[in-house]
């Protein structure tokens, strides 16, 4: 027994005992504990194992900083791998297991590794595992994947659930310790709408162990009034269990809050993590300091911590880190934290001093060694002793907690994410933030003013005044009174000399000295080499404690100063952020938005099966009784449309109104054929082209009148052809008189195809819709009987005789039902998105599946729509490029299978007969295929090099992917009614 | 700029409402201009590093093209202008 | 030095302390045949080709920061022949073939990974145009293969197969791609082009080209100056600065593309996996981490670091394709400045001015590109001949209307 | 043959027979409204505007520059078209919408709160005031957003995105017990 909860004193509520489990075996703490003081007054030191060496590891810090003590909390799918034990707030019922060892904590075979160390330096895997080739995929890489990595992701569903917010300030304060909650006080009583998050579950910071007295009172009672006041003022959102992880342009940050991370059952209303995104006027951080490690032989000893978090767990635990501490120091913060030991009741043995002379007080009763230095730690898995080295002579000292302190580091993370560098400061032998402008600025120690009433001053004045920059008034508070108290001072020492065991910089990643020495004389002195080489500072503590020392090392290695090395490149996240908080709500069928047609009611009450298209639902097919398979309920459909007539849904296409006296010219410029002549009442079909001549989208313009058209799209490209238009208009042609907006969503939209379709649709309206009164490419705004406006075309994708009707949406699936009432006795059908694309395949129409952005309109047997005797147009220009107009251009083409009852599939790729596949050889490839339940067999839709001379010829079709091979005969693209006699019956 | 964009229609907006096009100092040739000067439209970019113009569309606002006239390297913000007032004013 | 396991042993016994650097630290010479301005993986795999394969050893390789600090040490780590159009295929193949002999030839372990790349498809449409692809790799002679959903759920059984908004209902498979660990190709081909005489000079930036009657003659640097016989850039996404030091104006924008890696875990993930229904993409390093990305910011930036709302919805995308990714947390992202070309494909090329060569374009695929860049462009530079397979590479194809375009998106560069 | 129509709600299939009774923060959706888009010819946006505010029965949401969707909660599709082509006819061209889109109206003390969960602007009444209105996006889908009170926020989407949105939206507001029905 060496670790233990002290008999009093902390803020845990010793009322509340909560039970928990470690590698299955049952404990208790009490409410405010977190994991790492549960497990400490546990005394379970061991808590981990190394990545590279597993070796024994436990707890080192208090805080977000935490290398070693990393478990996964939870299980099945509901577990957390890698979570720091130091940052878990201890609920009932939590259950944590350690990681990286096999077969368990205690006894782990990957220890080997350590006895190996020698071969395994920095970047030892460059240098071999090169032979045979074939075995690193085989062995070498498994073995190496299987003893790297921490935690196990069993990748099964979470069952839990998260979500973002907005949320927009004058002031976000990250960090709740005293320069925080003074900032957050001070702007909070000024009016300024105030954001003070912190990651921990309880606001104070360093207030929560400070020993110091705050007008008059205890520390944390200060905390828990200025909590209190904050909470009462409605201007501020406190935000606690909440990191604040990155600082992004326009000073926008991203925080994430634990919400239900610490609760055993979460609500279901509720998500476990909500990510927000501050937008806030000014910024204060407030995210304090980071005491340095000592990096000496034997450091990573379960025992050895940091010091001030042995006194964090004494004063806000109420937890001994052991019975006997020693110290190990290079400054004055040593003596403070063991005075406060002292005070709390921890027996303190020894303080270590690497100094020669220091005027801190000692407590009563405490050794000190000055010039001492530790160069050995003794025990197994937990410390017992220490090796002291003083002017030459080793003193073995028995202890069985020792604290590191090494000096301390402003934490200033969040200020270098957006490219500043930190700097390095003589005076506070640290790197401190950069000046990164009014928005953002630092405070408190991370500023690196150590006091805590230089912190509470520092709060207060900086808040002040950003509130008078903002316009308020923030009248000067009187600031808390606090005892004297001296800036620290400490030595800077990055290493200790006279290891006589393996001194880590890095501990997670088991980095130590060596290692950089090796990286050094290899060339890897660069501190992003060094980095990168030995994979220092790639943990996921992001090396929070080690950065500092491997910079120094480094610089003391290359005869340099720390500024000159520099430091690597700060990034999100500060502290690693689940990917369900930063995916939110967007995932499984929320992943997008989902648009549903005016119809899609209609389509299930027809039994239809739908399919993605884009953001779209559409009806696929219509299978009735007893149809097996897709393609009889498909063939069926298209037979139906030729024999008798259909309906199909397509309200998903885009629908555009185009109004003012130049809307003519306008879409004259736009598509690449004629429109400007277009006469009124009529409807042309469209090509849009890019400005490097390939097509981009094709569609229908029809005129309504002089002035006003309507202009369909793709149901893809729907959105991108709205925001071609918008760019053309706003910024190509700003003086044309135009305007348009969307009417996607206004007008239900149904195509009545088919021999019968005008008899259908005359029992609907009034117009006389005959071939003389409403011929081919008829367009018009009319009534249905009973008064509903529509709009009706004589349009046809399906090479029958075919209109399409638009009506008001919510009139849609009414319309669809009138018409397949009046339909029946015509055979009518619903057909879907599969029938249309066979009917308009049969007919060689195109769709995106050929306009696939590399096509020109000749490729596309469009050749005749691009009307060169027009001035200007998107894609003019540059369509007469060589390129563009080559003889040997693939061009569209027919295929039909020379024995019939072989199948053509789209994506495969076509070759003369007998010749060699090779990308040389190859002559083009399969757009779209199918089966023709007209002509009874499968048919397609080719690009062929130099097709249309080719008609006639055979041609391999040849999809090696899928170990299938034909022989078609190329023909022309149009397989039913070339004449176009149905369609204008 | 990245994270939020001041549109002179609908006011401090999130990145995520806008589509970039791209390089908003180019001019359409006309159309009798050179193959050159038509390839230089369409392919050709300065790419500065510092100061440059571009084109967002407030897609999910107003569905104006504006002038975001922004800094590469440091993503600072110096103006958001509407493009058809930009537009006429190049064409000058 | 050469790297054995014999080597490791003999060295571990004397306490490691006889390595050597990998690469020297030369000062520059006054001349040289060959400049080659950055040095990032495409730099030094050119001079390190120039020099073995092409016997030109008088090449300075000038970067401005330190070695490999631009994309080579930023980027996915991917390496792939999967392409679809003629005029990219055979050079994406070429370069997987090099990938397949780098360590051998080279002496260091790059940690080439052939565990398989899987692009997954989740309509009709997009499976035809997967289709279309793998016969185009076929024709080349590269095997694919397709992947259907039954089974592919045996083979990575975690993808979102019940609850996806869109179905995935299979995937396109090359087996022989893979990853490679980034930083080690730098070190790698640094290491070898210095063993063949090429003079690596870290920290020497570029700030102009020197020109006598028309002829390019040399290059200022940060250094001073430094004469050459030819000029070879390959500065990635500072091409068109470099570039407008010879008033050359480039196809190009320079982007921002995000990375992503997760805290270590237990192999979980043994493919790279790209998601059909967006851009996400994800594979397992051998430490451990998640490593994965998407799409790029879509603003035009030389800043190394991305925004959020791009993050998260790359998150977004990743979650939609494997539920169980939403409790596993990132660690870190970074960004990297994109030469993004106007059809998404690369360009090397000679340039209108003598002596001045380029290689740039790479968009988001120069990881995988590498050696054959190199090689090429070596082949380029010391030939004045373009390789075989870069002809369709060329800086003309804009003019002459023969874009390679594979996204088929135009030339909008944040489309590609 | 001559019929009556029936006109299909977009959440018809979601709300139909909801019970009614409203918790503190509640979703509305209008049932049935005239909505109109109106673009204003060029130059003239200053007058269109004029002569929309003139008329206390139509409620104004801006969209653009010159352009905004009129609200009627008196007129049909038709009146509300007569209407407008009447005031402003001559100066703008104006289009139904009548059927495009869907109104809802979300109101309570947890409102903005909601809100903030999918929209990235400012909804503080220093902000956002009563009376604005302006095309925003809610999570991934675009809508007009309009504040009609101190807790009291219409929304306008288009039709096709309704369900997702009412879905997203009850998302929202599931910790603040969020209620939703049609209005009368």
């Amino acid at each position: 027994m060496t670790a233990y909860r002290l008999s009093s004193g902390g803020l845990v509520d010793r009322s509340k005992a909560l039970s928990f489990t470690f590698d299955g075996r049952p404990l208790r703490g009490f409410a405010g504990d977190t994991l790492a003081s549960a497990l400490l007054a546990n005394d379970q030191l061991l808590v981990g194992r190394s990545f590279k060496y597993h070796r024994p590891r436990g707890i080192v810090s208090a805080g977000p900083s935490e290398p070693n003590a990393l478990v996964t909390l939870g299980s099945g799918a509901r577990s957390d791998p890698n979570t720091k034990a130091t940052v878990a707030e201890l609920y009932a019922g939590l259950t944590a297991r350690s990681q990286n060892r096999w077969p368990s904590l205690g006894f782990d075979v990957g220890a080997v590794n350590g006895l190996l160390s020698p071969f395994l330096g920095a970047g030892f895997y460059y240098k071999t595992f090169m032979w045979p080739r074939q075995l690193w995929e085989k062995l070498y890489e498994p073995v190496i994947r299987r003893a790297a990595g921490l935690g196990r992701a069993g990748l099964e569903r979470d069952p839990e659930s998260y979500e973002k917010s907005w949320a927009f300030c004058d002031l976000l304060v990250v960090g709740g310790g005293p320069a925080g909650l003074m900032a957050a006080l001070t702007a909070g009583r000024a009016g300024l709408r105030v954001i003070l998050a912190d990651e921990d579950f309880r606001l104070g910071g360093s207030l929560l162990s400070e020993t110091e007295t705050v007008d008059g009172g205890a520390a944390p009672a200060f905390a828990e009034r200025v909590v209190a006041e904050l909470q009462s003022l409605e201007n501020v959102t406190l935000l606690s269990r909440t990191t604040v992880f990155g600082w992004y342009d326009d000073n926008v940050f991203g925080a994430v809050e634990r919400v239900q991370k610490h609760v055993a059952e979460p609500s279901a209303k509720l998500p476990t993590e909500r990510v927000w995104r501050i937008a806030a006027k000014r910024a204060l951080l407030a995210t304090g300091a980071e005491e340095r490690p000592l990096v000496f032989g034997g450091n990573d000893r379960p025992g050895v911590m940091m010091a001030g978090a042995i006194g964090t767990y004494a004063h806000r635990h109420g937890v001994s880190a052991g019975k006997s501490v020693a110290i190990f120091t290079s400054g004055s913060s040593g003596y403070r934290t063991a005075r406060s030991l002292s005070a709390k009741g921890v027996t303190v043995s020894t303080i270590i001093d690497s100094r020669p002379e220091a005027s801190d007080a000692v407590p009563h009763g405490v050794r000190v060694i000055r010039s001492g230095s530790i160069v050995d730690t003794k025990g197994r898995q937990r410390l017992s002793g220490i090796v002291v080295e003083r002017s030459g002579f080793e003193e073995l000292i028995a202890c069985d907690a020792l604290g590191m302190s090494g000096g301390w580091s402003p934490v200033v993370h969040l200020a270098c994410q957006r490219g500043a560098r930190p700097v390095w400061s003589d005076a506070l032998k640290a790197f401190a933030a950069p000046d990164v402008g009014d928005t953002l600025r630092v405070v408190g120690a991370a500023n690196g003013v150590y006091t805590l009433a230089g912190c509470l001053r520092d709060g207060a004045e900086k808040a002040a005044a950003i509130a008078a920059e903002l316009g308020f008034n923030a009248a000067a508070a009187p600031l808390p009174v606090t005892e004297t108290e001296a800036e620290p001072s400490f030595a800077a020492l990055w290493y200790v000399p006279g290891a006589k065991s393996k001194a880590f910089v890095d501990f997670q990643n088991d980095v130590h000295t060596k290692d950089l020495g090796l990286a050094l004389r290899e060339g890897f002195g660069h501190v992003e080499h060094a980095k990168r080489y030995t994979t220092s500072g790639m943990a996921t503590d992001q090396g929070k404690l080690s950065n500092i020392n491997a910079v120094g090392i480094l610089a003391g290695m290359r005869g340099v100063s720390p500024a000159e090395v520099g430091t690597t490149t700060f990034r999100p996240f500060y502290t690693p952020v689940s990917f369900g908080a930063l995916a939110g709500t967007s995932r499984d069928v929320h992943a997008t938005p989902t648009r549903k047609s005016p119809l899609h009611e209609w389509g299930k009450k027809h039994g239809a099966t739908f399919v993605d298209s884009g953001l779209w639902f559409r009806s696929a097919w219509f299978p009735r009784a007893g149809e097996k398979t897709w393609r009889e309920s498909v063939d069926r459909e298209v037979l139906n449309v030729r024999a008798n007539v259909g309906l199909c849904d397509v309200s998903t296409l885009g629908k555009i109104e185009v109004f003012g006296p130049d809307a003519a010219e306008f879409l004259n410029r736009l598509y690449c054929n004629a429109i400007l002549k277009l006469p009124v009442g009529k409807a042309r079909y469209g090509l849009m082209l890019r400005e490097d001549g390939f097509v981009f989208d094709d569609g229908t313009v029809s005129r309504l009148a002089d002035d006003h058209f309507f202009v369909t799209t793709t149901t893809a490209m729907a959105g991108a052809v709205m925001s071609h238009m918008d760019y053309c208009a706003q910024v190509l042609w700003p003086d044309l008189k135009v305007r348009f907006c969307s009417v996607s969503d206004q007008w239900a939209q149904m195509a009545i195809a088919g021999p019968n379709a005008r008899e259908v649709l005359q029992q609907l309206v009034d117009e006389d819709i005959s071939e003389t009164a409403f011929p081919f490419l008829s367009a018009r705004a009319t009534a249905l009987r009973g008064g509903i406006n529509a709009r009706l075309f004589r349009i046809s994708f399906s090479g029958e005789l075919a209109f399409e009707l638009a009506v008001p949406a919510g009139y849609g699936e009414a319309v669809a039902d009138q018409i397949m009432e009046a339909g029946r006795a015509h055979k009518i059908c619903a057909y879907g998105v599969e029938a249309l694309n066979v009917l308009r395949l049969e007919k060689g129409l195109l769709t995106h599946a050929e306009f696939d952005g590399r096509v020109t309109p000749d490729d596309a047997g469009l050749g005749r729509m691009f009307s060169a005797q027009k001035p200007d147009f998107i894609g003019k220009h540059l369509s007469a490029r060589y390129g563009l107009t080559a003889a040997d251009r693939m061009q569209i083409v027919g295929l039909k299978p020379v024995d019939k009852d072989k199948d053509i599939r789209a994506g495969a790729h076509l070759l003369k007969e007998g010749m060699k596949p090779s990308t040389l050889n190859d002559q083009g490839w399969v757009s779209s295929a199918g089966y023709s339940p007209v002509l009874g067999h499968h048919i397609a839709l080719a690009f062929l090099k130099s097709g249309r001379e080719r008609y006639g010829e055979k041609v391999a079709v040849w999809d090696k992917l899928r170990d299938h091979e034909v022989i078609a005969e190329v023909c022309d693209p149009v397989f039913v009614d070339p004449e176009n006699k149905k369609l204008k019956a | 700029m990245a994270s939020l964009i001041t549109c002179p229609h609908c006011g401090v907006r999130p990145k995520e409402e806008f589509a970039i096009r791209g390089d908003a100092s180019l001019i359409r040739p006309a159309p009798s201009a050179s193959d050159e000067a038509w390839h230089d439209y369409v392919y050709v970019r300065a790419n500065p590093r510092g100061r440059t113009v571009e084109h967002w569309h407030h897609i999910a606002g107003c569905r104006r093209f504006l002038v975001v006239e922004r800094d590469t390297v440091t993503h600072e913000v110096y103006s958001v202008v509407d493009g058809t007032a930009a537009a006429r004013e190049a064409r000058r | 030095m050469r790297y054995s396991a014999f080597s490791i042993v003999r060295n571990a016994l004397s306490g490691n302390l006889n390595w050597k650097p990998q690469w020297r630290q030369p000062q520059p010479k006054s001349h040289y045949d060959v400049i080659i301005v950055g040095g990032g993986g495409h730099g030094l795999s050119t001079a390190y080709y120039l020099a073995k394969e092409f016997g030109v050893k008088n090449v300075a390789v000038l970067e401005k920061g330190y070695l490999g600090s631009g994309n080579v040490g930023r980027n996915t780590t991917i390496v792939r022949s999967n392409y679809m159009l003629p005029g990219n295929e055979p050079f994406y193949e070429f370069s997987m073939k090099l990938w397949e002999g780098l360590e051998q030839d080279l002496n260091y372990n790059v940690m080439l990974s052939q565990r398989g790349v899987i692009m997954l498809y989740h309509s009709d449409a997009q499976r035809d145009a997967y289709v279309r692809r793998g016969n185009a790799m076929w024709m080349e002679g590269v095997e694919a293969e397709l992947i259907e959903r039954d089974q592919l759920k045996k083979m990575i059984p975690f993808l979102n197969y019940d609850h996806a908004r869109y179905p995935i209902l299979g995937g396109l498979l090359q087996r022989r791609a893979g990853t490679a660990r980034h930083d080690a190709v730098a070190w790698g081909y640094a290491r070898g082009a210095d063993q063949h005489g090429v003079d690596i000079i870290e920290h020497c930036e570029v700030t102009g080209i020197r020109r006598e009657n028309g002829v390019v003659t040399g290059v200022e640097t940060s250094n001073g100056f430094i004469g050459c016989g030819k000029l070879a850039l390959a500065a990635a996404g500072n091409s068109s600065r470099v570039g407008e030091m010879a008033d050359l104006k480039l196809p190009l924008e320079s982007h921002v593309l995000q990375a992503f890696v997760t805290e270590g875990l237990k192999p979980c993930i043994d493919h790279v996996i790209v998601y059909g229904g967006g851009h996400f993409y994800i594979s397992q390093s051998d430490k451990g981490g998640l490593v994965f990305g998407a799409e790029i910011d879509g603003y035009s930036s030389y800043a190394q670091r991305g925004n959020l709302a791009t993050a998260e919805h790359v998150m977004e995308e990743g979650v939609s394709m494997i539920p169980g990714l939403s409790r596993v947390r990132v660690l870190r992202a970074w960004g990297g400045v994109m030469d993004m070309s106007m059809d998404g494909s690369p360009i090397i090329d000679r340039t209108s001015i003598d002596n001045l060569y380029l290689n740039c374009g790479w968009c988001y695929g120069g990881f995988k590109a590498t050696p054959a860049s190199g090689y090429c462009f070596a082949h380029l530079i010391a030939r004045n001949d373009t390789h075989p397979v870069a002809r369709a590479l060329r800086l003309d194809r804009f003019a002459r209307g023969y874009a390679v375009d594979e996204a088929g998106a135009g030339p909008q560069p944040n489309l590609h | 043959m001559v019929r009556d129509y029936n006109n299909r709600h977009a959440l018809d299939q979601k709300l139909r027979g909801t019970p009614k009774p409203a918790n503190a923060d509640h979703l509305e959706v209008g049932h049935w409204q005239a909505i109109a888009t109106v673009l204003a010819h060029v130059g003239l946006e200053t007058a269109v505007e004029r002569a929309l505010s003139s008329t206390p029965e139509l409620s104004l949401r801006y969209c653009g520059p010159g352009e905004w969707l009129v609200v009627s909660e008196v007129d049909t599709p038709v009146g509300l078209m007569r209407r407008l082509d009447m005031l402003c006819g001559t100066q703008a061209h104006v289009v139904d919408q009548s059927d495009g889109r869907v109104l809802m109206r979300l109101s309570g003390p947890c409102a903005r709160r909601i809100l903030a969960k999918g929209i990235g602007v400012d909804l503080h009444p220093a902000a956002f005031a009563r009376g604005g209105s302006t095309n925003v996006l809610c999570g991934h889908i675009a809508i007009n957003l309009a504040r009609t009170g101190e807790d009291l926020f219409e929304l306008i989407v288009s039709r096709s995105f309704a369900e997702s949105l009412f879905d997203d939206l009850m998302t929202m507001g599931r910790a603040f017990d969020l209620s939703a029905a049609f209005s009368d």
